[in-house]
């Protein structure tokens, strides 16, 4: 009998990785009727390209970014995957003990001037101590490598990175000052809103029904297994390029804080995060997406 | 003259109506937008004084690289072509540099330099320097030795010799490696944008290509093809014309 | 072996002003081109260098300037040479004018222009060498040679391509810059009357590898 | 012979050199490693066929787009050179794809034709065309004219007159476009691969520049490099020799 | 106005197998070089063409082979030509075998070097021009004019740079050349000797812009 097949474009090294092979090598995608096929990638941008040239059928990204694609006309839905979000972290013998120390220093910043964890970070800044962190320290945005490599020599006050990096960082010794989760609860965010998700295209979904479900189980069932058996990990531990034992732990520690409840995601919450983007990140970043656009969650139980 | 200058113009909204003409096969704005639909943002990022500010940032970048690798290259691609030896000694090394990745050099500048100004046009000056004196060496080498007798018996000094007698031969291979010379030299500055500095018309693409927005893409390239369009008409052709006129008296 | 012209050389025997080629060999890769030539020309000296086609006078011609430094022997020459190509070789890229002041270099742009009508090239200042036909070419290039007053003037086949009045206008005026500035001249040609007219001596090459046919050397009486 | 070939050699020997002193005062393995680090992980690579797979991937699509690439380049080049109505009519063309970002044809490329093979190289060979074309076409612009019409007196044939009167007075612009082109297009190539396949020495690098692991990225681009130095000295320099032996003779 | 020898006047033209130069003006940029000049060339027949330096007698011969189609007037030729230029044009990175072979389809290797047996330079086929004296340069390019049995042969100044004895050897090439395949031959020189020996008819040039002076226009007689 025939599955329908699921082409997944993924970073090749990207942490989203792990749970898709996850999936493959427990066979967790047959017994919930479909086949999945991992195409790896070098870049975020050529999976995005990969799904728009109808190359690959899913994708990860933000669902901000989700949103702001539907609202511009693209069919795309999204299915929840990991509320790992980023932090502030500072070196190791920094004596900064909250982000108005950062005044007059540097940060640098993965991701660019519209990073999700920066603007987060920028409003709770504004909230906490009427403390405008844009004006008020110098940001260096760079490349996700070159942040971690500077980051850990010391080039900064402080380091916005992606989590995956923050981990190594924070095994090499550096010190989270805010975490971004804190920060959106200090802002009356729901910190439980899944951040990052797969994201397919909704005649996809159409074309095959229930596949929506179907893989959201699945990756469900990885986790659930990941999180009750240590053993599992040792799986994974290959792709996870992790160099030190205490990197290991920490990435391991990472990506289970990071999973998300079971369920749908909250589009009230949503709706609230997607507000305050709008106002930090202005069109530049939501486009036409000042509200959540209907039918970009996918309904997963 | 109006009938030589409408030839450029003719072509260039010949390649417009291309592009209009693609756009609407296309159908798909976020893919290929049409070039009307570029114009309010184009506006809107001009005068918020946004895009003046990553163009000036790049041009600048551009400028201090084209003129360090130009020169840079010209002298070593010279000293390749003329003296077999110094050839022999430095050509592993051209081979090597010319084809180091971009991303290589840029890497290691930045973390060596540290991310900043500096360290961003030594890498696009790096990058550039093998193509320039590879394209130079080439020239060099066939200059005219009858020319190099007369200027020798006839006692010319440095500086007349240079400037007319090896120069003016020189002249193609300059111009061929300064036009394609700056458009590599602003490919490069675009990759050392988007990986370490927080301004600069690379920088913007990079930030609306995670985006997906295909047209702040355009407009930002776009805007650089502008400049790039009126440096060759006002600066680069008529100093051609010049320099090439004794061939067509 | 070779000591091509080194300017410890050239200085020592400039002393007495006397230009001195000793030629032992030249080869082309293996093949040998002039055998042992010697001679030497004193200061205000006319010479002329005869031998048919193909048989090395414009070589030696380009070992006396000191544009070819490969062969075997040792050569003694002034400073401050002037030479006329058997092609012109002229700067294609710049005016006949830039052609004259660009070569010597103290050249007013008024003596320029003068020594330009002196070979009938008057008003032709801004043309471009390609712009002339090749015996007006031939001119320039005499004229840029005449310009510069040199200690050494040397000429390859400097009247061809020219009609018999232009010719005879630049032979004399070949005759009166030798009267009036008294270089050494040495110069190549095929016309045996041209040869007898302007010059003292007659040098003429033969053989192969060639030679100076022994009773036309006349230099020896200067050793 | 040994003498003559003992010149690169030592200047490679000079570069390693270099290279091992720049680690040493560096002393840190994960932003420069020395050269004998790199040993090991690639003959891991090597002998794991990952090398030999991602390094042949690129290969060929560098050597596609290559030959491609001077074919169009060429002709067009030619074609503006000897004709200044083509030239007024191309020349805005030429000057816009040039400087058209890589980063946009490539996205366009894979968004038009599919992340395929052939958009892939497609791509490459657009962004590399204009580079070929600008330099040949200064090329065409300096060929002798004299040469010409003895030709054409002489009612040579078209191929004739292409093999033996334009090519080799070209000969210097191709070998520098050629020279400089392979080593543009592999930097494409990289931009390329990174953008959307999932093999190739590109993929690969950028992998591991977003694991940090320099070491990696240098064995792949060195690898890279390797196979240039290997056909400089197997192919383009004897060729040339041959082709400037009435240069020297 | 110009209609400079289209292939139609061509073929109408030489139905008689004659030659016709009709040309009205050439200039250049603005100044204009040649007047009026008209003149026949019946098949078989040599002409030469004298005129001071500069006058426009390579002008003339370029107008002839087509070259120089930038003129006012007509011009009728045969498809089947060859020229020996003022300055030898070889291709200088081809074996002298090369050029003669490259520019005469038709020659076979054997035939080439007999060719160049006849101009003195047998042996010398693997040289490249640049190996070649200018002499040698010369003979190379009239071995190419001759090797290809032309209906129109056009020279321009094709003995200087010869000496006396090696000229001659190449006169009388040309002699039997034109004896064996009677073409129709146009050339310039300035040796009025050289002229009267080869040519049936002397056509010379005067004037600015230069006309053919009168009383050697001998060719009405043709019409
Ligand atoms: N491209 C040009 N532009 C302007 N003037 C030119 C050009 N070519 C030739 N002339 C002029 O036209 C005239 C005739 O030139 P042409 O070469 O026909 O002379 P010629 O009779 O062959 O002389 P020579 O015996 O010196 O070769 C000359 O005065 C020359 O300066
Ligand atoms: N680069 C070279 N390689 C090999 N042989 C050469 C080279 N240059 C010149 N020759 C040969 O050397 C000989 C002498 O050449 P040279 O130019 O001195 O002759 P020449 O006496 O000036 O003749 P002409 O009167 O024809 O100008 C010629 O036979 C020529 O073929
Ligand atoms: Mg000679
Ligand atoms: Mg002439």
């Amino acid at each position: 009998q025939d599955l329908p097949v699921i082409r997944a474009a993924v970073l090749q090294i990207g942490t989203v990785n792990w749970e898709l092979t996850a999936i493959r090598e427990n066979g967790f995608d047959t017994e919930h009727g479909f086949d999945l096929e991992v195409q790896g990638y070098a870049d975020n941008a050529a999976t995005r390209i990969a799904v728009e040239g109808g190359e690959a059928d899913m994708a990860v990204a933000d669902w901000i970014w989700v949103a702001r694609q539907r609202a511009a006309g693209k069919d795309y839905v999204f299915i929840p995957y990991s509320k790992a979000v980023g932090a502030l972290l500072v070196p190791e013998d920094s004596e900064a003990e909250d982000l108005t120390d950062m005044a007059g220093g540097k940060i640098g910043i993965a991701g660019g001037p519209l990073d999700k964890s920066w603007l987060i970070l920028r409003a709770y800044a504004q909230q906490e101590y009427g403390m405008d962190l844009k004006a008020e320290t110098e940001q260096v945005f760079g490349a996700p490598p070159l942040i971690f490599k500077s980051g850990l020599s010391g080039d900064y006050a402080g380091s916005i990175n992606f989590w995956h990096f923050l981990a190594k960082m924070k095994a090499g010794g550096m010190r989270e000052l805010v975490s971004v989760e804190t920060a959106a609860s200090e802002l009356g965010l729901d910190p439980d809103t899944p951040l990052l998700g797969y994201y397919m295209k909704e005649d996809f979904i159409e074309a095959h029904p229930g596949i929506a479900q179907s893989f959201y189980n699945a990756s469900r069932d990885v986790k659930d297994m990941l999180a009750d058996d240590d053993g599992a990990w040792e799986a994974v531990r290959p792709q996870m390029n992790a160099k030190t034992d205490a990197q290991f732990e920490q990435l391991k520690a990472d990506w289970l804080a990071g999973a998300p409840a079971r369920g749908p995601v909250d589009a009230e919450a949503a709706g609230r995060l997607l507000a305050l983007m709008a106002e930090l990140g202005g069109e530049e970043l939501v486009g036409e997406a000042t509200t959540v656009p209907e039918g970009l969650f996918a309904d997963v139980q | 003259m109006t009938g030589k200058a409408s030839g450029p113009l003719l072509s260039v909204a010949a390649l417009l109506g291309l592009w209009v003409v693609a756009a609407a096969l296309t159908a798909d704005p976020q893919i290929l937008p049409s070039p009307l639909a570029l114009w309010q943002p184009f506006v809107r990022e001009l005068s918020t004084g946004t895009l003046p500010h990553h163009l000036g940032a790049t041009l600048v970048r551009v400028a201090w690289a084209f003129v360090l690798a130009m020169l840079l290259g010209t002298a070593i691609g010279l000293a390749m072509g003329r003296s077999e030896r110094v050839n022999r000694l430095l050509d592993p090394w051209l081979v090597i540099f010319l084809n180091l990745p971009a991303l290589v050099l840029i890497v290691l500048c930045y973390l060596w330099i540290g991310l900043t100004e500096a360290a961003a046009i030594t890498a696009v000056t790096l990058n550039k320097v093998p193509n320039v004196a590879t394209v130079i060496r080439e020239g060099a080498r066939a200059l005219d030795r009858d020319l190099d007798a007369m200027a020798k018996v006839y006692r010319m000094s440095a500086t007349t010799r240079f400037l007319h007698v090896t120069l003016p031969q020189l002249a193609p291979f300059l111009a061929a490696s300064a036009r394609s010379g700056i458009a590599v030299i602003w490919k490069i500055v675009l990759v050392v944008e988007f990986l370490g500095r927080s301004s600069g018309v690379g920088f913007q693409i990079h930030m609306y290509f995670q985006l997906f927005d295909v047209a702040m893409v355009l407009v930002y390239a776009l805007s650089f093809i502008g400049v790039m369009l009126a440096v060759e008409w006002a600066i680069l052709q008529p100093w051609e014309r010049r320099a090439r006129r004794w061939r067509t008296a | 072996m070779g000591d091509p012209a080194a300017v410890g050389t050239a200085g020592e025997a400039l002393a007495d002003g006397m230009i001195r080629v000793d030629i032992l060999s030249k080869r082309y890769g293996r093949v040998p081109v002039l055998g042992p030539v010697h001679f030497r020309i004193a200061p205000g000296e006319t010479v002329a260098l005869l031998g048919p086609s193909g048989i090395g006078k414009s070589t030696i011609l380009r070992i006396l300037a000191g544009i070819d430094t490969d062969f075997e022997g040792c050569v003694s020459r002034p400073e401050h040479m002037a030479i006329v190509f058997q092609e012109p070789t002229l700067l294609p890229w710049r005016s006949a004018l830039r052609n004259l002041t660009l070569a010597n270099a103290g050249l007013s742009e008024a003596a320029a222009r003068e020594a330009l009508a002196r070979v009938g090239l008057k008003g032709r200042g801004e043309a471009f060498p390609g712009q002339l036909s090749l015996g007006q070419q031939r001119r320039l290039a005499l004229a840029r040679a005449f310009a510069g007053r040199p200690e050494l003037l040397i000429m390859d086949e400097p009247f061809v391509s020219l009609d018999a009045k232009t010719a005879e206008t630049m032979i004399a005026l070949t005759e009166t810059l030798i009267a009036e500035t008294r270089p050494a001249t040495l110069f190549v040609t095929h016309a045996r009357a041209e040869a007898e007219r302007l010059a003292d001596r007659i040098l003429e090459l033969r053989g192969e590898p060639a030679t100076l046919s022994p009773h036309l050397v006349q230099t020896e009486g200067y050793d």
